[in-house]
């Protein structure tokens, strides 16, 4: 199993589309920086089955979006970044 | 768990700088080890002893340096990339005839083949890009 | 800075030996190089730095060893094509020595 | 250094524009030279790294295409390309300057399972 960062919005549709296409089922996309903007309700975006989606706590705060985040999405802080990573084999960053 | 960190995104450009020593602070505080930070592209920015941003806004070099010495990190800029941008400690100011050198105190300039074996040696790589 | 006197004139070196304009490189250049290490340069030297020559035309950088290895096995046949063959012609580090006399630029220390 | 693992660079910018494109070549020949074996995934627009007659002597820069082509003296020759990224710039494999395998988004996926470490730029 693989995590995936993601850390840019979605208006960056090629990145957006190869990090989905190269998601397994049972991965998790953990969603940073910029990259929280894809999980806002608003903007609904067809994860795929099986993947985890997740945002970083201290990036959807910065950015005002706390009551804006779509119901599937679960924000995680610093600590649970780290746990992700050890509880995935690999680590691959979509940036 | 032995991580391994790629830093590639410049400071005040790119987040990704800061994240990715918001990401060694948390991991650290989990008991894990760090085996290397490895700064790489315009990451190396974010080794410069000359940076100097406003009073009330934090310097990242300093505070990976102090992170460094309470935790022994092995903090490596690509000596390449470093170069080409600037970036020269004392031996490569003196091997490129360059008046002067400003690698942060903490660092040290290396070769890409250390981004190579910190991935072989450590359980995860984690890149912080831009 | 150092330079290598060659006839009637002189060549800057930066204070590694390299040539500070590569366009100045001859082959009357690399034995005068060769000559300050000292080193007398035979066919078996000349074949190598011909490759080199021409590794670098094609790809755009001086090989690191081991696909300088490679290059020598695949064009000057594979009993030429092992390192302690280089390190013979070449004592020490020859990816670096041998680039240095074939006037290729200074290596990046990636490795 | 026993141990060996199984590395995947990913290459998704297009050359010259910025420097990520060389500096995923440097890693994966830089990987190669540590003796590990490693694989190479053109995606994006990095698939135009792969284009013939690259010359970029006019914009001061050195040719990205003919370091690739020592790609295969580094012994990296596993080398793949996302096949809608290429067909969907009207590009084959033909304009590619290296053999390089065709990729859906299934086999992308089992690609990267395929290995342990990914390194993307």
């Amino acid at each position: 199993m693989t995590l995936h960062t993601l850390n840019r919005a979605p208006s960056d549709t090629a990145l957006l589309t190869d990090c989905l296409r190269a998601c397994s089922s049972g991965d998790t996309l953990l969603l940073i920086e910029d990259g929280v903007y894809c999980a806002l309700a608003e903007q609904p975006i067809a994860w795929p089955a099986g993947v985890n989606v997740c945002a970083l706590t201290a990036d959807v705060a910065a950015r005002g979006l706390d009551s804006r985040l779509a119901s599937s999405i679960s924000q995680v802080d610093d600590a649970d970044f780290v746990q992700l990573c050890c509880e995935h084999a690999r680590v691959i960053s979509w940036y | 768990m032995i991580f391994s960190l790629l830093v590639y995104a410049a400071p005040h450009s790119h987040q990704g700088a800061e994240s990715a020593y918001r990401f060694a602070v948390a991991c650290l505080a989990q008991g894990h080890s760090i085996h290397r930070v490895f700064f790489y592209g315009d990451g190396i920015h974010g080794a410069s002893a000359l940076a100097a941003p406003p009073q009330d806004e934090p310097n990242l070099p300093a505070r990976w340096q102090a992170l460094a010495q309470a935790h022994e990190l092995d903090l490596v800029v690509c000596i390449a990339a470093a170069v080409r941008r600037g970036l020269l400690d004392a031996n490569e100011a003196r091997r490129y005839e360059k008046p002067g050198h400003n690698l942060h105190q903490g660092f040290e300039l290396s070769g890409l083949g250390q981004l190579a074996e910190a991935a072989i040696v450590s359980d995860r790589m984690i890149t912080f890009g831009a | 800075m150092t330079h290598l006197q060659l006839n009637d004139h002189s060549i800057e070196l930066d204070n590694e030996g390299y040539l500070r304009d590569l366009s100045q490189w001859s082959p009357q250049v690399a034995e005068a190089l060769a000559a300050e290490i000292p080193l007398q340069l035979s066919d078996a030297h000349w074949e190598i730095l011909y490759l080199l020559r021409d590794f670098y035309q094609r790809f755009e950088h001086a090989p690191a060893m081991r696909p300088l290895v490679k290059a020598v096995s695949l064009n000057l046949g594979p009993e030429k094509g092992r390192s302690i063959y280089l390190l013979k012609l070449f004592p020490d580090s020859p990816a670096k020595l041998a680039a240095r006399l074939a006037g290729l630029p200074k290596p990046t220390n990636c490795l | 250094m026993s141990t060996s693992k199984r590395f995947l660079v990913i290459s998704r910018r297009p050359p010259y524009g910025s420097s990520h494109a060389r500096d995923a070549l440097d890693t994966a020949l830089t990987t190669a030279v540590f003796e590990q074996p490693v694989s190479m995934l053109f995606l994006d627009d990095g698939v135009y790294q792969l284009l013939q007659a690259q010359q970029p002597a006019g914009i001061q820069q050195k040719n990205l295409g003919a370091t690739l082509s020592a790609l295969p003296m580094y012994d990296i020759d596993q080398l793949y390309v996302c096949d809608s990224a290429l067909r969907s710039r009207g590009l084959s494999l033909d304009d590619c300057l290296l053999p390089v395998q065709l990729l859906d988004g299934n086999a992308i996926a089992q690609l990267i399972r395929n290995h342990d470490v990914v390194l993307s730029f």
